[in-house]
């Protein structure tokens, strides 16, 4: 039996650093990253409150596998964005891309 | 398993959690930071198992360390010119983003507090019948069927996308010509 | 928690102490004497470059890119088979339209092209 | 329970009644034993590699016409202390410029990661480690760390080549990941279930006498999930000067080779636990010994398989590989997949001997129009051979 209010505050926790993450992050790829630690604690809380519940509905797991597809889509779109304006750039740090913008 | 040892795995595991976390979002290589990222995800997989839903752990270890990661970690080694340049110089605004970062997380435990099952616990039992009650909500169109589509034609929008963003043309033209 | 998932935590734990302990043991039985050149980074003999950076192709992540979309919607796929025979006919038909959707995207990319290794 | 209906569980309760009597409570006792057993498993498993080697370097030595390892022990069988004892002696050279932890890290964890598999596998009647609802998905989980440590590898050692290699190896790996996955969805449909253990009692008819196309999916994909020929091009010696693990020396670079030989073993397990009906057999239930025997038996099948194949092929162009990955395998898998479906949703309450001969038909008819397409557009066409000049002049 571990207490509830556990799993809810590691999930609070992890969405914060994910957010500091992608405040503080300098390349675009790292933001990305803080965005996947964000998605993870969403996917921590909507287990916890289904596993929490009576477990008949399965809308809380049924979220979280469509938040697995959400976050793969965006990983693969948010590189693919990524690696093309490398290409022209040569560069990823976020600041540099919109400071080449005119 | 007795109690206090639960307890005492649980928490190891959760500073495990946190710890790689703050690790991965301070790493100065982009490469360890992804590293550390792929670290803190086999513990949330953990963390799925102390819920009872393996399943979850499973399906966590497959998306998101055998795929994404290794997305990521191929992206890293494509956009970078040397072994310098990839690593983040240094963090911006970081006393900007703590304040944020404390206001977010402050709100966040106010308003978890408010919930009424906080005081409760989660049994750590696995719950086997789960899985096929998973894939008849998935696929039912009484249910959520219609959302698995959606999910699977989201993934199809996005790797055409990405093909198209990703895949050099100019470059495959250039040598079938 | 589960007893097959304790075993497998044990597993886990263990795993990796077994090689641990044969690579500490072979360096402690090894010899050790380095030198400038036989620590040198391998490079065929010639005289190693400044820096490793290698200009490698970007269509092996075209591949791994294909991989991850396919992967989520393969590991979809295994639930649903285990409740296959829970199944009405409706859901059955869901889910062969679910793997004609992949097989969409494996056309697209098959005719894109960009599965032709370079 | 005796010795011969339940042996493990048999010598399990000898070692807690020894444990009891010694004072110790019930828990901690289990928490030992269960500890005690996993050690002792894993260590057989490695152990049992030096083994491996030695039949597979005398088996192909034998193929090509060598006697193979002959000097050590009878017919050579020793042969891999030696050859162990060298390697435990061997110096370690770590080349400038690594990054140390993933380093040293990378070997271990890809002899774990193969090691963790054995986990689950059911070797007989009432007689494995932990038997996972979710059994198959985890060896698909557990597989991908190993992909990710080869990447590590090759990236830590600060090399262009090992770099290179493994840019190469992770593409090939993951390429033939997902007709794999797509392969073990069939037993996994046939059974209903991701247990391992359920999918071996519910084989009363083998999986590979329902989907013979799909073993040899199976077959072909743990080829090149272990980089074996025709699929070593990993290590191609021409090209790429050894793949990854070019900057590992000593018992290092051996933890990779012993990585090699225990992930191609295992997967000839898994392809016996799922498709060869595991330790199915007469008699297998009352006595678990036998059981063991039948599954010995069916590995050594699946593992004197690829050894025949690694003896008698070429290796295969990377481009050929992938094509063969992405335009061969996952769509025909995909198709066998919907209409194993379709078959099996429109026979429901047919004789089993009906259903076993409709599905062995699609497979054979899959299977023929297959090879049948792949002649027409991968033969190369008559007009193409230059025999008409060779007659003109």
């Amino acid at each position: 039996m571990i207490p509830f209010a556990w799993y809810l505050l590691i999930a609070a926790a992890l969405f914060c650093i994910g957010l500091f993450g992608v405040l503080t992050r300098r390349s675009a790829i790292g933001i990305l990253l803080g965005l996947e630690f964000m998605l993870n604690a969403v996917n921590i809380n909507f287990l916890a409150f289904w596993r929490a519940g009576t477990m008949q509905a399965m809308s809380g797991a049924v979220f979280s596998v469509i938040i697995f597809a959400v976050a793969a889509a965006e990983v693969a779109v948010g590189l693919a964005i990524i690696i093309s304006v490398y290409r022209s750039r040569r560069t990823v740090v976020v600041a540099e891309i919109s400071d080449l913008k005119e | 398993m007795p109690l206090n040892l639960l307890y005492a795995v649980f928490i190891f595991n959760a500073i495990v959690i946190l710890g790689s976390a703050i690790c991965s979002v301070t790493a100065r290589n982009l490469i360890h930071a992804a590293l550390w990222m792929v670290l803190s995800f086999f513990s949330i997989a953990i963390l799925f198992v102390f819920m009872g839903i393996g399943f979850f752990a499973v399906i966590q270890i497959t998306i998101y360390i055998g795929a994404i990661a290794v997305l990521i970690l191929f992206a890293i080694m494509l956009t970078r010119r040397s072994m310098q340049e990839q690593e983040d110089k240094r963090l911006k605004n970081v006393w900007v983003a703590l304040l944020a970062v404390g206001g977010v997380l402050t709100v966040l435990v106010m308003t978890l507090r408010q919930i009424p099952i906080f005081g409760e616990s989660i049994s750590t039992t696995q719950v086997d019948e789960m899985v096929p009650a998973l894939g008849k909500a998935l696929t039912e169109p009484a249910q959520y069927g219609l959302l698995f589509e959606l999910a699977s034609v989201l993934l199809l929008a996005a790797l055409i996308g990405a093909i198209y963003l990703a895949f050099d043309r100019k470059k495959a033209e250039g040598e079938e010509k | 928690m589960a007893e097959p998932w304790l075993l497998v935590a044990f597993f886990f734990l263990i795993a990796p102490l077994l090689p641990a302990a044969g690579i500490f043991v072979a360096g402690l039985l090894a010899p050790k004497k380095p030198n400038p050149i036989k620590e040198s980074t391998y490079e065929c003999g010639i005289e190693v470059p400044d820096e490793s950076w290698v200009q490698f192709k970007g269509h092996y992540y075209i591949f791994v890119l294909v991989y991850l979309v396919f992967d989520v919607e393969v590991v979809f796929l295994y639930p649903w088979a285990v409740a296959y025979s829970a199944l009405p006919i409706y859901a059955v038909v869901e889910g062969i339209l679910f793997i004609g959707i992949l097989a969409a995207a494996l056309i697209y990319i098959w005719k894109k092209g960009a599965l032709v290794w370079r | 329970m005796t010795f011969w209906t339940d042996p493990i569980n048999w010598v399990l309760q000898i070692l807690e009644n020894l444990l009891a009597s010694w004072g110790l409570n019930h828990v901690l006792s289990i928490f030992i034993i269960n500890f005690l057993t996993v050690v002792i498993y894993c260590t057989m498993i490695l152990v049992f590699v030096f083994f491996l080697i030695w039949l597979e370097r005398k088996l192909i030595a034998r193929m090509q016409d060598r006697l193979g390892p002959n000097r050590v022990g009878p017919w050579g069988i020793l042969q891999s202390i030696p050859d162990a004892i060298k390697i435990f002696t061997k110096e370690y050279i770590t080349p400038v410029g690594v990054d140390k932890v993933i380093y040293n890290l990378a070997p271990i964890i890809v002899v774990a990661s193969v090691l963790v598999v054995w986990a689950i596998i059911p070797v007989a009647p009432r007689w494995f480690a932990a038997d996972l609802n979710v059994g198959v998905l985890y060896i698909i989980a557990v597989g991908e760390l190993g992909i990710l440590m080869v990447m590590m590898a090759g990236w830590s050692s600060n090399n262009k080549f090992a770099l290179l290699g493994a840019f190469r190896t992770s593409a090939q790996l993951v390429s033939y990941e997902i007709p794999m996955a797509l392969a073990m969805l069939v037993p996994v449909f046939m059974a209903r279930s991701m247990s391992l253990n359920t999918i071996i009692t519910n084989q009363s008819v083998w999986n590979i006498v329902l989907a013979p196309v799909a073993f040899i999916i199976y077959f072909l994909c743990s080829l090149a999930e272990v980089g074996r020929a025709p699929f070593d091009l990993l290590e191609a010696e021409s090209e790429i000067v050894a793949g990854y693990h070019i900057e590992y020396s000593g018992l290092k670079f051996g933890m990779f080779f012993v990585g090699d030989f225990l992930h191609a073993f295992t997967i000839s397990v898994l392809g016996a636990v799922l498709f060869l009906g595991g330790w199915r057999g007469p008699g297998a239930e009352q006595y678990p010994l036998l059981g063991f025997v039948y599954m010995t038996v069916k590995i050594i099948l699946v593992y004197m398989l690829m050894m025949v194949v690694r003896g008698t092929l070429p290796r295969l162009r990377i481009d050929q590989m992938m094509d063969f990955t992405w335009k061969v395998m996952t769509p025909l898998m995909m198709g066998l997949l919907v209409g194993m479906i379709i078959i099996d949703s429109l026979i429901v309450g047919l004789s089993p001997w009906l259903r076993t001969g409709a599905f062995l038909a699609f497979n054979v008819i899959g299977a023929v129009i297959t090879l049948w397409a792949l002649g027409k557009h991968t033969m190369p066409k008559p007009q193409e051979f230059p025999l008409e000049d060779l007659n003109a002049s």
